[in-house]
């Protein structure tokens, strides 16, 4: 029964993942990919890997889309595309199934009994005293990692404030609409946002244990903050604030001061004290969602205005 | 175990479908989503692998869980600057249809 | 265990710090602080390498791999380091707001200093560039790779003109699109193995139970690593993406951040995959690489503009490292040795040489107001330090003494010949004439009479070069020159540290 | 080497054991003295100093030519600038010849180019190519030899290009062209001489002596006889030779003519061995320097410019030394480096003076031109080998080495072919007369020059061959040397009385035929271009990225290699 459920997860999946790449306009095409991702989400669950479909769901197909679809919005109506060449898609569509086919034929000859780092986990992850492997895994085996995909989120926003018409980054993000918000989304806004905060704390603090964690946790922080702007409940920030950059810096500095701690604490850079260690890892937890959040929330809000003129 | 196979053969064929995307999208939009569902596949191959290295307690190998959260969130990051390249990058262009010449020196 | 390892990787990072929260222009002394710093973290490194004789370690975390992530310093890493981290603080004082910046005239002529997000990605290319020298786990080399395109990426478009942001556009798709084969070839080998350290795969691949599947992960990895070096023909977003990038951007650009990627080609197809394999695919990227040298210098001769000619030249440079492939897997012991050493110079004295060439050409673009070559007759007057640097760069370029380019062209050829490998030996001798025309077509034209032509109402302008940033590129041009006096024979140091392995280094 | 049996008139070398530190020292500074000044020109102060420094410049190296006794070799450093220096006969003769026309051809440039606003330039171009030339004749081990080379023809640019005239220009990029070329050919020779050493930068003759039982030694005899003939100008690698030194200032000519060109000379005696006979290669070299001998003379007797027509003197000249150098390896007869030197060191001073002559005329009245051409003419007699000139005695010496013959029979007569050629250039040279009176500064640099030129050999051929001077002064060789530039003369009178009308032949003669080069060479970049637009458009770029991947994959699923 399962197998079926499966079965047909897959083909709509790939059905979704097929009108994505074959359909010409825009907006359709973004709406399918987020219909795919939360299809994606389910087939993660089906794999027994609830915290990545948690994060599919939250980043790859929830605030990926919306960066996307505020990208369709500005995007001219009528793009200049030059007409391709008529071999290309039927050459596309070989190259592409060969490549498929192939790959098939890797997944089917993956050796047999699978190698895997499991019992490793197991073995090591009582000292840590989590329940979540994923965790584990993510902040204290592969930490390294996880503190350098901070900088790379931080580094995607520089990149996006890179793009403002003010070469210091000063001003705030425009509106996400110029007009004032209808009423609707600003009640949605004041009734949605304080029970999307208590889901995202909830995710935070039990990501320790259960599935969950800071990026999902964040993802959803930040939707709220988001639902708060175009509810115009709250003024999208000004870049330059010092507060600001405090709260993006919280996460990946304060990782980072943990982990010299650790040469005092643990004798090893990004060592937790022994005895200790949920309490710390919690604490990093916590400042690594707040900067998730700011900064998901600044990515998709965009490149600030320029100096405002008093 | 066969179902994981089937999300791996679905995994095969989203980095096909990906691969197509990134082909022939005629703009920069279509090829960021191509990128994101040849991602995408990837991962869902590498969640393959994670399931079939269950064991020990878990229903999957913990190491390329971790390994795909992080990957899936790179992915973002790189959606996300493409993006904003291309935003300011019509914009640019737009500004400079309307002001009749464009920066010729790029 | 040496804490100067992770040193490397997070003193960079912590100079962000001072540069997002205080003003530019303590930020900005802050970052160049940093990058001096990441000078002397690079430099004892290596002094500690070259000392012990032996690699460096490191066990993040305390984890040991296939757990946990290492990091590892052997001699090629450490060499490599500290070029990258010289050319970054060269670039980055050449970058900084100079005396005289200020002022409205220098201002109006475009000359001043970079704006402090220019150093943000600087300090984050130092770290993603520490980072994939020495992390030994193939998906935190994924992590590296990508930091280093978020970082180097935006420096194409900084100044937010129409033609650098689709170049910086194309370059990060095409970067993706490299990143994500990558990724899936990561993907295959942790399926395979269940590890990624790249220690423990060397051993398990020895064994050869990878089969196909393994191949198709090494090629997967290959042509990843391939784009996003943009190894011919794999270059269509280096030569818009360069050229059109601020000088300083630029230098990083083609001095060092593609040499990451090929660095990390190396150490896939000499560390991790057996002899055999090497053996096997060399050629293939050997012939990737010529195909570079000849065609991408072809079109370098035929460039109008000098910002362009000096990005296809950088084209045609990476072939050069790929040269080695097959010359250094062969079993001819001193001699593939001494490829291996002529390979690696070659990078080093390129990526000096390349950063002193497009300081230069931003100097001379600056002075002149614009870098078409048929008007730059006579450029030599106003800006002579400038086309110094250029005309001393160019001379690495060409394999002429005394220069890198020349030690490392006698290797390549030496072990090419000893080898018999007469048609590598062949493009490397094509590959620098062609480099000699480009580079002296350059220099001629600079060294002309300013054309007097009245009818076009040309002249020289009244501006000057910016004397102390090109006095910064003649400084790299010459460390270029200096590496030309290395002994003409395999570089021990280089050998430190091969095969991979943890043994000894872990507590 | 014969070397040894060279003793110059002003020999130190009995103060050789005493001061071994000050022979060292005479090398390094001769090369290093103009290298230094060069730089040293960026100082204002320098700068202004240097042209009356100029003419003093080369002293180091003419007493570092007189006294450092030969064979002496210093390591002057070890690891990694890996740069040895020694001196044998054949350096010592070019080094001080080159010494001489440097000292006087640099106090004519300060004169010929006092109102021009580039001077400072071209001195330094000067200089770096003076230190070119003299490490050239001074370095004994592979790798600064290169470098050297590289120096002096790199540096030359800068002397032949001064002008900046649309000419200057094309010749200039021609010169530049071939000399990246040359480079190309020299250093795969070089890397293969090298590989048959245990020394990664062996010293040359080391290298050499071990050549002809190298596997490589087709390749390497076949890329060095390219290179080092490309910078003599044999035929048909002779095109740049007019171009450039057509258009260069009359001191820069002098110095190309001179001294530039002898770097191939000197790259020629180097790396080739003297003592083993080559028979093949040392006909191939005799045949192609007789040709060029005569082909020089043939396209030189129709130019209307006496520069041009001194070039091609300069091309058919390198011939005559290829001649023989080419019939000394055929035998592998002792002496021949020192032989083919002392005849290169000959045309250095000759050739010298005669392009400072024109610049002389030049700047002259009609009348007085007259009177240069007089000594012009006298300066191509002795060139020609007139008996009782210093050229005669040149003549004498390279015939101890070519054989009676065929060979020696041409050689002879391409002396008459010589006699007619200098007639037409002192024709020209009396024709260029303007107005006006050339400053003094000019006049006397040239005839000193002139005056070296003519009486140096007599002194010299002692040492170079081991004869009394007096064999050349018998009857029976002043008769062999007369007769040809009698029947040069001749038909030089017959020519003046009833000439055929010859086109001029454009300087670089057979370059024109092949414009098709340089056609294609645009279609190829042209193509390249196109291509590379294609190339770099997106879904190809993208389909070679899965090309590759599938090409990597493919390689190492297909090669039988157990995985």
């Amino acid at each position: 029964m399962s197998l079926v459920f499966d079965a047909v997860l897959c083909l709509v999946l790939l059905a979704g993942a097929l009108g994505v790449v074959t359909t010409g306009a825009a907006r359709p095409a973004v709406i399918a990919f987020i219909g795919y991702g939360l299809l994606l989400g389910l087939a993660w669950v089906r794999l027994a890997a609830v915290d990545v479909a948690l994060t599919e769901i939250a980043i790859g197909s929830g605030i990926s889309g919306v960066v996307l679809l505020r990208c369709v919005r500005a995007l001219p109506a009528e793009p200049l595309t030059p007409a391709p060449n008529r071999m290309l898609k039927p050459l596309a569509a070989v190259v592409s199934i060969t490549i498929a086919a192939a790959l098939a034929a890797v997944v089917l000859a993956l050796p047999e009994p699978a190698p895997s780092r499991a019992a490793d986990v197991a073995a090591a992850l009582p000292a840590t005293d989590l329940g979540n492997p994923v965790t584990g895994v993510l902040l204290v085996f592969r930490a390294l990692d996880t503190l350098l995909e901070k900088v790379v989120l931080l580094l995607s926003l520089v990149g996006v404030w890179a793009l403002s018409r003010d070469p210091a980054c000063r001003g705030r993000p425009a509106p996400l609409s110029p007009e004032p918000a209808p009423a609707p989304s600003a009640f949605l806004a004041r009734v949605l946002a304080p029970i999307g905060v208590l889901v995202g704390l909830y995710l935070l603090w039990a990501g320790a244990d259960h599935p969950g964690g800071a990026f999902q946790s964040g993802a959803v922080l930040a939707a709220m903050g988001l639902l708060l702007v175009m509810g115009d409940q709250i003024r999208t920030p000004a870049a330059e604030s010092r507060g600001l950059r405090l709260l993006l810096l919280a996460g990946p500095f304060g990782f980072l001061a943990v982990g010299f701690a650790g040469w005092a604490t643990a004798g090893v850079f990004l060592g937790y004290p022994p005895g200790a260690e949920k309490a710390v890892i919690i604490a990093v937890e916590v400042a690594i969602t707040v900067s998730i959040a700011v900064t998901l929330g600044l990515i998709v809000l965009g490149p600030p205005a320029g100096e405002e003129r008093p | 175990m066969t179902g994981a196979l089937l999300f791996g053969l679905a995994g095969a064929a989203l980095v096909g479908c990906g691969v197509y995307g990134l082909l022939t999208a005629p703009g920069a939009l279509g090829r960021v989503l191509g990128f994101n569902i040849l991602g995408g596949g990837v991962f869902l191959m590498f969640g393959v692998v994670a399931r079939r290295g269950a064991g020990a307690g878990f229903g999957a190998d913990p190491v390329p869980q971790a390994l795909v959260i992080t990957g899936i969130v790179v992915a973002f990051c790189a959606t996300a600057l493409a993006v904003a390249l291309l935003v300011r990058l019509c914009a640019v262009q737009a500004e400079a249809a309307r002001g009749g010449d464009g920066d010729k020196e790029t | 265990m040496s804490a100067l390892l992770v040193l490397a990787i997070t003193a960079p990072l912590l100079g962000l710090v001072p540069l997002l929260l205080l003003g530019p222009r303590t930020g900005e002394r802050a970052a160049l602080g940093m990058l001096a710093v990441n000078v002397a973290i690079t430099a004892g490194i290596a002094e500690r390498v070259a000392q012990g004789g032996r690699a460096l370690g490191y066990v993040v975390g305390g984890f040991a791999p296939p757990l946990g992530v290492g990091l590892r310093a052997d001699g090629f890493s450490a060499a490599m380091m500290l070029m990258a981290a010289l050319v970054l603080l060269f670039t980055g004082l050449f970058a900084m707001t100079g005396p005289g910046d200020m002022t409205r005239k220098v201002k109006a002529r475009g000359s001043a200093g970079m704006p402090a997000t220019f150093f943000i990605l600087l300090l984050s290319l130092a770290c993603a560039l520490n980072l994939a020298f020495l992390a030994q786990d193939l998906f935190t080399l994924y992590v590296a790779l990508e930091l280093l395109t978020f970082a180097a990426v935006p420096l194409v478009c900084l100044e937010g003109k129409a033609g650098q942001l689709s170049a910086a556009l194309t370059y990060l798709l095409f970067a993706l699109f490299g990143s994500v084969l990558y990724l899936l070839g990561v993907v295959l080998i942790y399926g395979l193995y269940g590890t990624l350290d790249i220690a423990h795969l060397a051993g398990l691949m020895a064994q050869g139970t990878g089969g196909a599947t393994a191949g198709a992960a090494l090629a997967l990895m290959s042509a990843g690593l391939m784009a996003k070096a943009a190894l011919f023909p794999l270059h269509l977003w280096l030569p818009p993406a360069h050229s059109g990038a601020p000088p300083a951007a630029s230098a990083v650009l083609s001095a060092v951040v593609i040499k990451a990627p090929l660095f990390l080609l190396v150490r896939l197809w000499s560390d991790l995959a057996p002899l055999p394999l090497t053996q096997v695919a060399g050629p293939v990227f050997a012939l990737c690489g010529a195909a570079a040298i000849v065609f991408c210098g072809v079109v370098a001769l035929a460039q109008e503009r000098l910002k362009l000619l000096i990005a296809y030249s950088t084209a045609a440079q990476i072939g050069y490292l790929c040269l080695m492939f097959p010359l250094a897997a062969s079993d001819d012991g001193p001699w593939s040795a001494l490829a291996w050493t002529g390979g690696t110079l070659h990078l080093v004295s390129h990526a000096l040489s390349k950063a002193a060439m497009f300081l230069a050409a931003g100097l001379i673009a600056e002075t002149m107001g614009h870098d078409r070559l048929s008007g730059l007759g006579g450029v030599g007057r106003v800006a002579p330090v400038s086309v110094a640097a250029f005309g001393l760069g160019g001379l690495s370029l060409m394999g002429l003494p005394p220069s890198g380019g020349f030690v490392a062209k006698v290797m390549l050829l030496t072990s090419a010949l000893q080898q018999g490998a007469w048609w590598i030996a062949t493009v490397v001798l094509v590959g620098g004439l062609l480099a000699g025309g480009y580079v002296l077509r350059v220099v001629v034209i600079a060294l002309q009479h300013p054309d007097s032509d009245a009818a076009s109402g040309r002249g020289l302008p009244d501006a000057r070069e910016c004397r102390w940033r090109a006095l910064i590129a003649l400084a790299l041009a010459f460390g270029a020159m200096l590496v030309g006096f290395m002994p003409l024979a395999p570089l021990p140091f280089l050998d430190i540290g091969r095969p991979v392995t943890w043994e000894g280094l872990l507590p | 080497m014969t070397g040894d049996t060279l003793s110059p008139p002003l020999d130190l070398s009995a103060l050789e054991p005493a001061l071994p530190v000050l022979s060292e020292a005479l090398m390094v500074v001769a090369i290093a003295l103009p290298l230094v000044l060069a730089f040293a020109a960026l100082v204002p102060a320098v700068r202004r100093a240097l042209p009356h420094l100029l003419v003093f410049v080369p002293l180091p190296a003419l007493i570092a030519a007189l006294a450092v006794p030969r064979g002496l070799s210093v390591l002057v450093a070890p690891d990694p600038f890996r740069f040895t220096l020694a001196l044998d006969a054949p350096g010592a003769l070019l080094l001080g010849g080159s010494s001489l026309l440097w000292m006087t051809a640099g106090a004519y440039a300060m004169a010929y180019l006092r109102k021009d606003p580039a001077r400072p330039a071209f001195m330094v171009w000067w200089l770096l190519t003076m230190a070119g030339s003299f490490a050239v004749f001074l370095v004994a081990d592979v790798a600064s030899f290169y470098l050297a080379y590289a120096l002096v023809s790199f540096s030359a640019y800068g002397l032949a290009a001064h002008d900046d005239t649309l000419e200057a220009r094309r010749a200039g990029s021609l010169y530049l062209a071939l000399t990246v070329l040359g480079e190309a050919l020299l250093i795969a020779a070089f890397v293969m001489l090298a590989s048959g050493t245990a020394d990664a930068n062996p010293q040359i003759r080391d290298a050499v002596a071990l050549l002809p039982t190298s596997p490589w030694k087709t390749p390497v005899l076949v890329l060095v006889l390219l290179g080092f003939t490309l910078k003599m100008g044999l035929f048909p690698l002779h095109v740049w030779m007019p171009l450039a030194h057509s258009v260069a200032p009359v001191p820069g000519s002098a110095v190309l003519s001179g001294v530039v060109v002898k770097a191939g000379v000197i790259g020629l005696l180097r790396f080739l061995p003297e003592s083993v006979p080559l028979p093949g290669w040392g006909a191939v070299l005799c045949g192609a320097g007789l040709f060029t001998a005569y082909y020089g003379v043939a396209v030189g007797l129709t130019q209307r410019h006496p520069k041009r027509a001194l070039a091609y003197s300069t091309v058919s000249q390198m011939g005559v030394v290829a001649a023989v150098i080419g019939a000394g390896i055929l035998n592998g007869t002792a002496g021949t480096f020192t032989i083919a030197a002392y005849y290169a060191a000959n045309h250095m001073l000759l050739k010298g003076a005669m392009f400072l002559a024109v610049g002389v005329a030049m700047a002259s009245a009609p009348r007085r031109a007259w009177a240069v051409a007089g000594v012009a003419g006298l300066l191509g007699l002795s060139l020609a080998g007139l008996p009782l000139t210093g050229g005669a005695m040149a003549k004498y010496a390279i015939k101890l080495i070519v054989p009676e013959g065929v060979a020696g029979t041409l050689l002879t007569l391409s002396a008459a072919g010589s006699t007619l050629l200098m007639a037409r250039y002192a024709l020209l040279v009396a024709r260029s007369g303007t107005e006006g009176a050339p400053p003094r500064g000019l006049i006397l640099p040239a005839l000193a020059l002139a005056g070296l030129a003519l009486v140096l050999p007599f002194l010299l051929f002692e040492a170079v061959t081991g004869l009394p001077a007096g064999v050349a002064f018998t009857p029976a060789a002043l008769m062999k040397g007369l007769w040809p530039v009698a029947v040069g003369l001749a038909v030089a009178a017959l020519l003046a009385w009833k000439a055929p009308r010859v086109p001029e032949v454009p300087a670089g003669d057979i370059l024109h035929t092949l414009g098709f080069l340089g056609a294609t060479g645009r279609t190829i970049m042209g193509g390249a271009v196109a291509a590379d637009a294609v190339l770099r458009r997106w879904p190809v770029a993208a389909l070679a990225l899965l090309g590759v991947a599938a090409l990597v994959a493919a390689t190492l699923t297909f090669a039988v290699v157990p995985l």
